[in-house]
């Protein structure tokens, strides 16, 4: 909510447009001694919008990637708290743990369309992001996000999910706890569920600890998220043994959400306001809000076998391989 | 997902072998008549070693083995039936780093004879059929791909079809880098195959094999009804620099070997290769439905009989 | 399973209680109408108290109710009616301790006015109907006994055959050691039922109050689609002082509050008795099955359609 | 295998006993050079049979627990061994623990059966004891036990649970593992398994921590075993506040074997060797395989849906009320 407190922070693609924001208000400090100005100062205006917009049709896949992890970036609990300020928080995987970086809860996303929705949560303040660990679920995480699968299940109630995670937590007891059991067991429950299950990248989607919510219906993208098997970085230091060849890996494995519309693996993109998600969080809440709807609708046409085997078809279609 | 760890351990083994001493360096044959055990340090007379199902007969190290050898030591002779023995990846990206993907698997098919990173068939094991996949860690440090994903699900579409149980034998480094998001839906695709084995009560025997790391663990290699590792295996989900990275510590020396994994309670039993086939055979007898003539019939009779008042 | 540490509590309490001031100690009437928090030590006007759903309005310490308050507080006016209101144990071992059973139970009668530690009914909340039942702690420290196991049991049975969901309202010491092993089998007895209720698909909300422990806690109050607990209150299997017997060691201060449960991921959310009632009405209409007029219909007819084939 | 060089260890009812035995050792020491004595070891040895007879014809409550606790009682690995020496053990829970006061495995009983076999388990030095906590399961244990009573659901397998444990461990983190919801899951879900499930209490039935593996079609224990709903001297300090009075607790709580037969709980009593089963293992063993064949081959009969309401109805019968 906090959102028109916080100064910009520009992005290294976006310093020419951060220069002429100077520069405007710079003259828009001299407009009260000099009126005159004020055609000087709608010129430069237009020619932001101008440059902002040709700046945002040719973005590169970093540029992507650093829009999806820009620190304004509207996170799983900003979309639940405008989709339902009335949302109820279900907490705990029953077992030992509550991991905050796995968000669950019931919404009302409209008077007939009650769903669970579940989503990784990076966390905004410093003390945020370290109760949230930085959006890394641990194996209790995705085990707390199984449960309430499993809730939606009985109850016949259809699954949201908000991908935005650079990954699975890769720590000790993480590996103790059997991080690739717990996402395992969640891409196999998911497969399963009899009710539709609908996904949205939001921000990085971040390997397996992110398709363990990620096994959908309908998989949607947001504009400038990414989604991708490997960090850019870490494919870089593994393929060139240097991270500074990021750009080059992040073309290469084409993580962006046009990029991997087109390869077929998602079913859409949903547009960001100009600038990004965090220039109007409103706008975008809404946009996903309606696009998850229309999906909702559309899929609870099915009988619950149905919309299972949907699911799977859609994940048993995916390859590329000659034979 | 880290293949960089794996790819790391490989060159430093390599370099061993490299610096290992020579005992007849004149011809490809000769030098190939000998070994050094990456463990004991032991020099193996490879003959032995093969005889010994290339584990170290004297300080028990398992070295990682080819899929063809596996099929030797598990599948009944000649029963394998090989499937899908043609496929190969088509190259979704048209990936290229310092050289091209294409070319790379071509590389990689002429140092291994392998298609891609798995063999797979139908045979039988002790006179009982089975659907068995072999990941080789050879080709791609076993990383999983459309092909990998694909043929784990065909193979597993074909043990439903014929009411079989499952063994796959996985090495692997992760997910295929190289086929960007295709690779990633692999886990899905081959766990959501797994979800109707489970529905048919279909037995899945997973063996965890050095290494298995990052989206084949986090995907049909820890989804086994019982899951075997062979011993001193690294099996884990991220990789253990990663970790050390992440967590700014330095690991347990045992961390994410077989014998950890059995400690936390992860894997079902450490098992010698020597003693896997008969384990296995065992554990398919074990969970075969009773025959007709036994316990089953007899069910069937009462519920004919509840059946009969309607 | 250890009432020990409740009984000891209860005492120290108790002397709390006496060693309060007392305003008024002419007759019991005038006595009744001051409180002291057992949090704050604030003194409280009891109409006040009650009023404020006896939750100190300075500390918001909850304090234990009967269970005919949280009727008052949760079912809608008038629509209570109670299931098996003379139910009470047959005493089935002839306990005696220092006491008999048979008269310990008639003095706890005399004392409560409970026949045993539930009481169970259907009412509406807000205006839904509801299978409701409520433990009160005040009778043999809201033990569970063959009384409390059967009447979960029915109550769960008749949610099941009327379709409603069910509200538990915990609070218990644990299993009546006094009905010995017949005690404990109401664990198996009231979590098959549970068994049933969840094939049935129908909600069960249970809500976990001061104090809820042992047996109760290891059968139907954790056991809840949806886990609430009443802010402070205690929960947990064993008792804090077996615990530290056990373990020689100080616990942490707010171990076994709902808040630690909470942060230990074992109940949904804490939440004020002042919002209880909303909370659960908001749940049960969150869970409610859709109206015959939306999406069941129209996928009944997707599967009519699919059912023509034949 | 090593009872042959257990000395033995006479519990406190059996001091006549133990000073009769002394008596004929000494005697049979003299036997080499006084022949003549052989007809007074004999006639000593019928006393302490007859003596023997008669103490084990006149236990109390706390004597039988005694025996139950004794140090030689055979445990679950013991009977798992004799049973089928080539039984395969299966571990862990999947999630980052292998509980060893759990036991599960696979044994073949005979030709034609098969079962899933899941019993607490004490440790018999004192490194073992240490390492099975003395019998008592953390949340893991009971969640290993549940996991393999779902892959025995899953493959048609009977199961058979052997009890022995003073109870679920009452510690730190087997409460934040939340130990209460781990015995109740499994009662839930025992309740519901389709395929038959015979339990033995081969020594401590201790409380809810026995229960959670307890929910079975047939509950039998042996003829010394004890099963309560908390321990003698747990209950005796809290009504009388002191652990001194056990024995009237236990005698109040109706502990044994024969009086919860007479209660209409458990559906039968194992005859034990005399002197208890540690006496002679390999007997008792014998005796409770048939036991447990016998009950299999009547519950093997059923029909899923059938076995589970056997097992249903059993324990919805279970009360003492009136109204
Ligand atoms: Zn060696
Ligand atoms: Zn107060």
């Amino acid at each position: 909510m906090a959102e028109k407190d916080k100064r910009p922070i520009p992005l290294e693609f976006e310093k020419p447009l951060e220069l002429l924001r100077q520069q405007i208000e710079r003259l828009k400090d001299q407009l009260s001694n000099q009126p005159e100005l004020e055609g000087d100062v709608e010129r430069l205006e237009e020619q932001y919008t101008r440059l902002q917009k040709s700046l945002y049709s040719n973005l590169k896949p970093l540029d992507h990637l650093a829009i999806a992890r820009h620190p304004h970036r509207p996170y799983t609990r900003d979309y639940f708290d405008r989709w339902d300020p009335d949302w109820v928080e279900l907490h705990g995987d029953r077992k030992g743990a509550d991991d905050d970086a796995m968000v669950c809860g019931l919404l009302r996303l409209d008077n007939d369309m009650k769903v669970i929705a579940v989503g990784t949560q990076k966390g905004r303040s410093l003390r945020d992001k370290q109760q949230c660990n930085f959006g890394m679920p641990q194996p209790e995480g995705y085990r707390k996000a199984l449960r309430v699968f499993k809730h939606a299940d009985k109850f016949d109630l259809p699954v949201v999910t908000l991908i935005d995670t650079p990954g699975a937590y890769p720590g000790l007891t993480a590996e103790e706890h059997n991080q690739a059991e717990a996402i395992a067991v969640n891409l196999l429950e998911l497969s399963g569920l009899r009710v539709p299950v609908v996904s949205i990248v939001t921000g990085e989607g971040g390997s397996g600890g992110a398709l363990a919510i990620g096994v959908a219906n309908r998989i949607l993208m947001l504009e400038h998220s990414v989604y991708s098997v490997i960090s850019p970085e870490g494919c870089a230091s593994i393929l060139w043994k240097t991270k500074d060849r990021a750009m080059e890996a992040a073309q290469a494995m084409r993580i962006t959400a046009r990029e991997i519309l087109e390869l077929g693996v998602i079913d859409g993109v949903i547009d960001e306001p100009l600038g990004g998600a965090h220039q109007n969080p409103d706008v975008t809440a809404a946009t996903a809000k309606g696009v998850i709807i229309a999906q909702l609708r559309e899929l609870k046409q099915l009988s619950g076998d149905d919309v299972r085997k949907d699911r799977q078809r859609k994940f048993r279609a995916i390859g590329a391989f000659k034979e | 997902m880290d293949l960089k760890d794996w790819f790391a351990s490989r060159q430093k083994r390599r370099e061993n072998e490299n610096s290992a001493p020579k005992p007849l360096p004149a011809s490809d044959d000769v030098c190939a008549l000998w070994k050094q055990c990456f463990q004991c340090r032991e020099m193996l007379y490879v003959r032995d070693l093969r005889t010994n199902m290339s584990v170290c007969p004297k300080c028990k190290y398992h070295f990682r083995i080819g899929a063809d050898e596996r099929v030797d030591q598990l599948a009944d002779e000649n029963t394998f039936q090989e499937l899908d023995a043609n496929m190969t990846s088509s190259d979704p990206l048209g990936f290229v780093d310092v050289d091209s993907y294409s070319n790379k698997q071509k590389d990689a098919e002429r140092k291994t004879g392998l298609k891609d990173a798995i063999l797979t068939g139908l045979c039988k094991l002790n006179g009982k059929p089975l659907a068995l996949g072999i990941m080789d860690f050879a080709y791609f440090g076993g990383s999983m791909g459309s092909v990998v994903g694909e043929k784990v699900t065909r193979l597993i579409e074909k043990a439903i079809e014929n009411r079989m149980p499952v063994v796959i034998i996985s090495s692997s480094g992760g997910a295929r880098m190289q086929e960007g998001l295709i690779s990633l839906m692999q886990l899905a695709k081959t766990s959501s195959a797994l979800k109707s084995l489970a529905d048919a009560k279909l037995l899945y025997i997973s063996i965890l094999c050095e290494p298995t790391f990052g989206g084949v663990t986090a995907s049909f290699a820890m989804l086994g009804d019982v899951i075997i590792a062979e011993p001193g295996a690294r099996i884990g989900f991220a990789g253990r620099r990663v970790i050390e990275e992440t967590i700014r510590q330095k690991l347990p020396a045992d961390f994410q070997t077989a014998e950890y994994l059995l400690k936390h309670g992860q894997v079902d039993m450490v098992v010698d290769r020597l003693k896997l086939k008969e384990t296995i055979g065992n554990l398919m007898e074990f969970h075969q439905a009773p025959s007709p003539s036994d316990s089953s019939s007899s069910k069937k009779k009462h519920q004919d009989k509840v059946g009969s008042k309607s």
